[in-house]
């Protein structure tokens, strides 16, 4: 089978394609990919993505790699270890592979098989699909990240792993679904990361010692099953590393998001979502991954001096939540209607997430989680978080992107927020219902005519205002 | 198409030109669509005619959100307005001055009283009869007679006979290209697909009337040389209440499912361009008589079959496979007709009728998908 | 079989016997049988008051009226007219006087009342509409579906005309085209515009009126054309007083209510004179008169009893309109300790009381029905149920909506901000119907309404805490 | 029965009376549902607790659609539905709202009375594993709410007081199951309907007269000679059972098939487990809210409470189980799935899922069909 184009666009050389290809050839097997299904990869990637950008063909490349290695873990004779989507505290899985980097292999095993099947090879929806035939029926808003990993377990995608962490810090269904995997589909009994969403409305810039030993404790409940699962200790250095690791990844990631601060951007932030999507997955190419950003940093700069623009200069510019990682077609729409997305509200770092109150890493990694607004889905921070944001962009609206069908998403409950950023903060606010893991209902053209009049709302105000 | 780019980009620029002459003190006018707004009159005095709500539709969360204002047992497009006015995210919407609303319906009216009670919008109504008697003429003659004195006291400008008359050509030419285009749909393999006709349409009730006439004449230009990139699809005839600007799901998937739509009747959400205004005698009568008595009345009316023979008259003259009607929830004089209208059909054409209900929700999009696939099986 | 039953509806037993070939031979067309007797008879024991001379009379009214209808074709009626509710029931009057040879009749309002309040057998005829044109799931009237039920299911006769009404209602309209395209059936239409602005004063439009009244001399002329009945201007005058006087009579017994206490009458009897005269029918235009002065007289000697058909003190509410097909909703309120002294609809504002300035007939008829109310615009419903909370001073309003009805379901959640407003009194909007009992849980009803009762009757305590 | 009869004259006044309780200085304090809220300690600090249990109702879910996204369960959403409306006297006598977190769903009603009212609300987590992590962090948030509890009343919580509220709460908990398991008979003594009604009273009503009623009902009962029943016997389960939410319960009795157990994890009071009156009580009624309740379906793992259904229909001899849920409840809803095919395995009785948006009129056509289809089938197996 004749791959050697795809793997060239996705950054491979043609010797590493060589030595790679019996193992490529056996995982594609595994995941029934064929002629058919490269051909449209061909179509579909350079669609999705600016695969001018050398950095990007690499960070296409990382994702192709780790589905590589999660298909192959097994019979190269590593443990297999599972999160679950959406994958958090994620220094949980990397400490792990830290650790024993040869004798295990992590995966939030969701992720790397929806973005691959999704976004490079345009094979939409088609876990998706199996998934409402087994358990998670269409129409009453079941999470598609499940829905991807059910069907993925169903069609014999997804490996059974030696262990699985199901990370419930703040969602309900995973855990749900990690139990009907266990019950139904011989998975074994998940070891569980638990929390509580409890912090009280005036609390959030003091968080209670008993909620961060909480959640410490969760943690290292499961690093010390993975122990008996890989037979190596998991010590506080491991976890140091990871939180390290984790830190340098974002950093590459803020690095990026740098370049959108320059007015035109000479980059799409369709690019970026790959590393988003990387960024919180315990992927065995990291430093490939933070490498990747260097070189999308320097394109970006070039680009710049070049006076590259993306989008016409002066555009409106807005903060977002997050975006799909499987289909760009609505930063696409975005752009094409001249609006330009500068930050993703999620990563930047507020005051109050910045305070320590404790001592250790693993404290320190339970503290950092309870403060991220987006993660304890809490009201107040997010207003704290995006009152700081807008200050620091002076951004002209909020482009409120959010999965339709996750709980905690919505019991933060956007249309309260609008609310409040309109009264307080006097920015517009577009909230759009979407998905960011499947297009089968929320398909970017469906909210063409929202964004693009929100696009003239924005002009609008800047029009009145420059009079 | 390069006037495709001309007009694009205008209508991009548009919301910023409005907001502009409204800061040097044009008047702008919202109006509710179904066609009974002679827009003529508008631009006789200088305003500028804004239509609110046609322009808006097709989206579910405005819907959900009018929840808290309205009960959700009237048509999904009206419900949907007050959504749009309280989310304020549709920028049209705030520029308005005056909100025109030809009643035609509980549904329509719904509209215009959800904006006077929860808005602090001046809306301006005048009656639309549902018979064409002469006191329905006479009535709705003297509606318009209030609404050009409404306009010359709001404007301060007098509509005088000529500007009225200048007004009347340009609309009048506006009808002719837009009725030479859709008339172009009539070959077998038509120059343009039903999609952009009808964004073509649309962009009619938002583009200033100049430009838009130059563009739909190269436009006309464009396609006289240009070889027909629709293949000999079957050909659908889709009629309904309403169709929304940005609701085109319904073109995506006939569309997609390999047919083209060829031509349209709707009494609301598109430009009724078959018949022009006679500009000899008196103008006002000449406006009742188009916006009135010439022009095929919406299912409300009473009665309502000219519609319906109108329906079949245009399946035979575009030489339709099959009928798509689609309408939106709970209007309910359209499901009524819906239910005897597919006999008439196939008695006088032997054709056969699909008929969709949206409510604006996404979740339709699946099941719907399904149906006009089957649906265009069986008519190829 | 049902002498028994007809005798508890005020009929004498040799009028049975008189009857009886036209009770058989109509209850076997309406497939009224043995067992929907013996129902129809613990209905009627369990849900009306039939101590009261008053209704016994309205229940035979109503019995007669269902009888001349299902046989109106058969016993040669020439001409047979339906108009269509919510009706110009002057114009109505005008017709159903005009002649021996015109049977003018409401069949769904006959349907609801005999065939669902009294034998609680309406649903097979919803469903028979539901199967011709009127689907279930798409807010479809039950009303306008007991109309073309009654029909499909052989019911009630096809009739030659229909005068629709299509002032308010854009489905009744669509109803009859559907009679037409179905049987043939002669549409005749009595359209208006609904376009007073917003802050219009409550006293019509000229412009409004005029339109309208037209309109009523169109349906008198094409009225007469198909039929050939002519209609005099003194049988017009006739026909509008023999309308106008029960429904004086029916104000007079509100005045009573409003000041009783403890209401002395449930409103599930008073529903049945409601109706009657909602739906005038040459048989209720000669006898209702009779029956609402019994009404009156008894309501009156009830009140100076002190006879409690709610308990004494309760608080009061107004009620959006009475229901047409199920008598234990209103049951069901004043059993927990409302008092109900008006439905809000049917009750005539001051700016209606008036006499009108216009001077032909049908501008004056015109004049009475688009002044203020439901019949007016939003703004004019909402002043409505204002002015009514106010006069009738009530501790609370239930705007129960039909959700099938447009016009109504458009003007609930206005109506009950502008009374909370304006009053100060809480409003209570709720989804239900009164044509159609298949729509709504009465338990679930129940519950909304038992707390409503809960609230207000801890406002009025904290009332008089604050006082004392 | 006078018992009921008692007891509705009693609700009647009962908004009344909380009133002028409130007016002469009490505190009322509402909480959210799930059974994870001791009311023993509001009761010890002479404070009157409220649960939010109002449900059923159309209108108040279609008004929350402008406060709060349509994908979150119709309970939680209908919630800020009744204090926009302001239709629900009880809610509006509330002084502090108490959260105890389960899932997102709950919290949304927190977070949406917090956000559009300006009444304080008390969160503490319940976690959702069950051992000494979970025990001890449930355990501290009781801890919290008892300092929250004495500041907000003024009243320190005396063991005394909290041994007698316990006492009580244990003595209530009792007769409701001992008038439950009166069900099992062949020919229950008291309806669903009554047992339904009797249970929400319990979580607003006088308690001594909730005790009196409770006590001569029992009595009542025993006397009582049963309605002949022969209907099919149905468990009715799911995840919320709002006072007020009388479709399902309407079309089911019509049906002609009668429910002799209830299991929900949200609405009904949990009867079944009391606490032990001794030693260290703040353990103990952690001991009882948290480690000894059948958990709901957001538990992590949530296989007791499908056993413990599985073992209520044992116990019961039910013929068919419904499972009755509300929209976008996916916790429940995945669970369904699984049972499903636990049921079948374990004890071949059918069941049948409804899943409601308390949507009145669009949906009690389509219930009644598939409920007359169901009560039929299994009234032919039989």
């Amino acid at each position: 089978m004749e791959y050697t184009n795809l793997f060239k666009m996705c950054g491979y050389e043609l010797e590493e394609i060589e030595n790679e290809r019996s193992r490529i050839d056996k995982a594609f097997e595994m995941l029934e990919l064929g002629p058919k299904d490269i051909e449209r990869a061909l179509e579909t990637i350079p669609q999705n993505f600016d695969i001018e950008l050398a950095g990007v063909r690499k960070l296409l490349g990382i994702w192709l790699e780790e589905l590589l290695d999660l298909m192959l873990a097994k019979e190269e004779g590593k443990k297999l270890i599972y999160g679950t989507a959406p994958g958090f505290p994620c220094e949980c899985l990397e400490a792990i592979r830290v650790a024993a980097p040869d004798k295990v292999y992590c995966a939030n095993p969701e992720f790397l098989l929806g973005t691959v099947l999704d976004s490079l090879f345009g094979k939409h929806d088609e876990l998706v699909e199996v998934a409402e035939g087994y358990g998670l029926p269409p129409g009453f808003a079941h999470c598609s990240v499940g829905e991807t990993k059910l069907g993925g377990v169903v069609k014999k995608y997804i490996p059974v792993p030696d262990l699985a962490i199901c990370m419930g810090i703040f969602c309900d269904q995973t855990p749900e679904t990690e139990e009907m995997l266990s019950e139904v589909y011989g998975f074994p009994q998940p070891v569980y990361v638990d929390n509580c969403l409890d912090l009280n409305w005036d609390e959030w810039d003091k968080i209670p010692l008993r909620k961060i030993e909480y959640l410490a404790s969760q943690v290292r409940r499961a690093l010390d099953r993975a122990q008996e699962i890989i037979g190596v200790e998991i010590t506080d250095d491991h976890i140091q590393k990871a939180r390290v690791n984790l830190f340098r990844t974002l950093d590459g990631l803020m690095s990026i998001y740098g370049l959108l601060e320059n007015d035109p951007i000479p980059i799409s932030v369709g690019n970026i979502m790959p590393i988003y999507y990387l960024y919180f997955n315990p992927i065995a190419g990291r430093e490939k991954l933070i490498e990747a950003c260097q070189t999308l940093h320097q394109e970006g700069r070039q680009r710049i001096a070049k006076g590259y623009a993306v989008v016409p200069k002066g555009a409106p510019r807005v903060l977002f939540t997050c975006l799909p990682n499987i289909d760009n077609s609505v930063v696409h729409i975005a752009e094409k209607a001249g609006l330009v997305m500068i930050m993703q509200t999620v990563l930047w770092p507020i005051e109050a997430q910045r305070k320590k109150t404790v001592q250790g890493p693993l404290l320190r990694l339970a503290e950092t989680y309870l403060r991220n607004p987006y993660l304890c889905g809490y009201g107040p921070i997010n207003m704290q978080w995006i009152r700081e944001t807008s200050r620091h962009y002076n951004a002209d609206g909020v482009f409120w992107y959010w999965m339709y069908s996750c709980r905690v998403q919505a019991a933060l409950n956007p249309i309260a927020l609008r609310k409040w950023i309109t009264d307080e903060l006097g920015l517009p606010v577009l909230i759009l219902e979407g998905d960011f893991h499947s297009t089968r209902e929320y398909s970017g053209e469906a909210s063409r005519t929202r964004i693009e009049a929100f696009a003239e709302v924005l002009r609008a105000r800047k029009a009145a205002k420059s009079n | 198409m390069q006037a495709g780019e001309e007009l694009s980009t205008h209508l991009r620029t548009r919301v910023i030109e409005l907001t502009k002459m409204k800061g040097q003190g044009h008047k702008i006018i919202g109006y509710t669509p179904g066609g009974y707004m002679p827009e003529e009159l508008l631009y006789a005095c200088g305003a500028m005619p804004v239509p609110v709500g046609l322009i808006r539709g097709g989206e579910h969360e405005p819907v959900l959100v009018a929840g808290a204002y309205l009960p959700r047992w009237l048509d999904t497009f009206c419900r949907a307005q007050i959504g749009y006015k309280v989310l304020r995210e549709e920028a049209l919407y705030d520029l308005i001055d005056l909100l025109v609303v030809p009643v035609t319906d509980n549904n329509i009216r719904a509209i215009a009283d959800c904006w006077n009670f929860y808005t602090d919008t001046e809306v301006f109504r005048f009656g639309v009869p549902h018979s064409k008697t002469d006191n329905g003429f006479q009535y709705y003659l003297e509606g318009i007679n209030l609404l050009k004195e409404k306009l010359e006291q709001l404007t301060g400008t007098e509509i005088t006979e000529s500007r009225l008359r200048e007004a009347i050509n340009l609309c009048n030419r506006e009808r002719e290209l837009l009725s030479e285009l859709s008339l172009m749909r009539k070959f077998e393999r038509p120059p343009l697909s039903g999609r952009d006709f009808i964004e073509l349409n649309h962009a009619s009730f938002l583009a200033d009337k100049k430009v838009m006439v130059e563009a739909l004449q190269s436009f006309r230009a464009e396609l006289k040389q240009k070889e027909a990139p629709v293949p000999g699809w079957p050909r659908i005839l889709l009629t309904g209440s309403t169709l929304a600007f940005g609701d085109y799901k319904i073109y995506d998937l006939i569309e997609g499912a390999g047919a083209s739509v060829v031509i349209e009747e709707f009494a609301e959400g598109v430009r009724h361009f078959s018949e022009v205004v006679h500009t000899d005698g008196a103008l006002m009568e000449a406006l009742a008589d188009r916006y009135f008595v010439r022009r095929v009345p919406p299912a409300w009316f009473r009665p309502a079959r000219e519609r319906l023979d109108y329906l079949v008259k245009l399946a035979k003259d575009f030489n339709v496979n099959g009928v798509i009607w689609y309408q939106l929830m709970y209007r309910d004089s359209y499901d009524i007709e819906s239910y005897y209208f597919p006999d008439i059909l196939r008695s006088e054409t032997g054709l056969s009728m699909l008929k969709i209900e949206s409510d604006y929700d996404v979740s339709e999009i699946g099941p719907f998908r399904t149906r006009v696939e089957t649906f265009i099986e069986t008519i190829k | 079989m049902y002498s028994e039953f007809f005798k508890l509806c005020g009929f004498e037993a040799e009028e049975v016997e008189k009857e009886s070939p036209r009770i058989d031979k109509a209850f076997k067309i309406a497939g009224i049988g043995v067992k929907d007797v013996e129902r129809a008879e613990e209905r009627v024991k369990k849900y009306f008051d039939t101590e009261l001379f008053g209704v016994r009379q309205a229940l035979k009214i109503w019995l007669r009226r269902l009888i001349d209808l299902v046989l109106a074709r058969e016993e040669g009626k020439k001409i047979i007219v339906y108009p269509s509710w919510p009706p110009e029931p002057r114009v109505v009057s005008m017709v159903a006087m005009a002649s021996e040879n015109v049977f003018c009749e409401t069949p769904e309002i006959v349907m609801d009342i005999v065939m669902g309040q009294i034998f609680g057998k309406l649903n097979p005829i919803l469903e028979a509409a539901e199967e011709h044109g009127l689907p279930p799931g798409l807010g479809m009237c039950a009303l306008n579906q007991a109309r073309v039920g009654g029909i499909a299911k052989g019911i009630v006769p096809v009739p030659d005309i229909t005068i629709t009404t299509s002032f308010l209602c854009d489905q009744t309209p669509k109803t009859d085209e559907l009679l037409y395209e179905l049987y043939g059936v002669h549409n005749i239409f009595l359209d208006n515009c609904m376009d007073a602005a917003w802050e219009e004063p409550m006293e019509s439009s000229p412009r409004c009126v005029s339109y309208f009244a037209a309109e009523i001399r169109k349906v008198v002329e094409e009225f007469e054309e198909a039929t050939g009945v002519k209609l005099s201007e003194e049988e017009l005058r006739d026909a509008r007083v023999a309308y106008a006087k029960p429904v004086y009579v029916y104000q007079e017994i509100m005045g009573l209510m409003k000041k009783a206490d403890p209401q002395p009458i449930s409103q599930v009897d008073l529903g049945l004179l409601y109706w009657l005269i909602q739906a005038p029918e040459r048989r209720s235009l000669q006898e209702g008169l009779g029956m609402a002065n019994t009404f009156l007289r008894e309501t009156k000697t009830r009140v100076d009893a002190g006879y409690a058909a709610v308990e004494k003190g309760a608080p009061k509410i107004a009620w959006f309109c009475h229901h047409a097909t199920d008598p234990t909703v209103m049951h069901m309120v004043e059993d927990l300790g409302l008092a109900i002294p008006v439905t809000a609809v049917l009750w005539t504002p001051p700016w209606q009381r008036v006499k009108s300035q216009f001077t032909t007939f049908a501008e004056r008829i015109a004049d009475q029905t688009v002044r203020g109310g439901i019949n007016r615009s939003t703004m004019g419903a909402v002043r409505l149920f204002q002015e009514c909370c106010k006069e009738f001073n009530v501790d609370g309003f239930v705007y129960l909506y039909f959700f099938s009805c447009r016009p109504i379901c458009l003007t609930a959640l206005m109506s009950k901000k502008g009374v909370e407003d304006e009053l100060g009194i809480p409003v209570l909007a709720l989804e239900g119907d009164v044509w159609d009992t298949r729509d709504y849980s009465t338990e679930a009803l129940r519950t909304r309404v038992e707390t409503f009762a809960e609230m207000l009757r801890a406002a009025k305590a904290t009332k008089i805490g604050q006082i004392m | 029965m006078e018992a009921m009869q008692k007891l509705e004259e009693h609700l009647r006044t009962r908004v009344d009376e909380l009133t002028k309780i409130k007016r002469d200085g009490g505190k009322i304090i509402g909480y959210l549902p799930g059974g994870y809220m001791p009311e023993e300690l509001v009761y010890a600090c002479g404070a009157m607790p409220i649960q939010l249990t109002r449900g059923g109702d159309p209108e108040p879910v279609a008004i929350s659609a402008g406060y709060v996204p349509r994908f979150l369960d119709t309970f939680c959403r209908s919630q800020i539905g009744y204090k926009i409306l302001g239709d629900e006297p009880l809610y509006e006598l509330i002084d502090l709202l108490v959260a105890p977190v389960t899932d997102n769903n709950i919290r949304a009603i927190a977070d949406c009375w917090n956000f559009y009212t300006d009444l304080e609300v008390f969160r503490y987590g319940v976690p959702h594993t069950k051992d000494n992590l979970g025990f001890n962090y449930y355990l501290d948030g009781l801890n919290l709410l008892k300092g929250k509890l004495e500041g907000f009343t003024g009243t320190r919580i005396e063991d005394e007081k909290l041994r007698e509220a316990i006492a009580l709460s244990n003595r209530i908990r009792e007769l409701f199951k001992e008038i439950s398991l009166t069900r099992k008979s062949a020919r229950p003594p008291i309806s669903s309907r009554d047992f339904i009604k009797l249970n929400h009273a319990s979580f607003h009503a006088d308690r001594s007269i909730m005790l009196e009623v409770l006590e001569s009902l029992t009595k009542e009962l025993k006397r009582r000679e049963a309605p002949n029943s022969s209907g099919p016997r149905i468990l009715f389960t799911g995840s919320t059972l709002a006072m007020g939410d009388h479709k399902v319960l309407d079309l089911l009795e019509a049906s002609g098939a009668q429910i002799v157990i209830e299991c929900f994890d949200e609405g009904l009071r949990d009867y079944w487990k009391n606490v032990a009156n001794n030693g260290d009580l703040m353990k103990a009624l952690a001991d009882r809210y948290f480690m000894k309740k059948v958990p709901g379906a957001y538990f992590r793992p949530s296989r007791e409470r499908l056993d413990f259904i599985l073992k209520l229909a044992r116990d019961f001899k039910v013929d068919g189980i419904l499972w009755y849920q509300l929209m976008y409840r996916d916790g429940a809803d995945i669970q369904s799935y699984r049972f499903s095919q636990i049921l079948k395995k374990e004890l071949d009785i059918p069941m049948l899922k409804l899943q409601s948006d308390w949507d009145m009129a669009g949906e009690i056509g389509p219930f009644r069909t598939r409920i007359e289809a169901f009560v039929e089938t299994i009234g032919r197996r039989r």
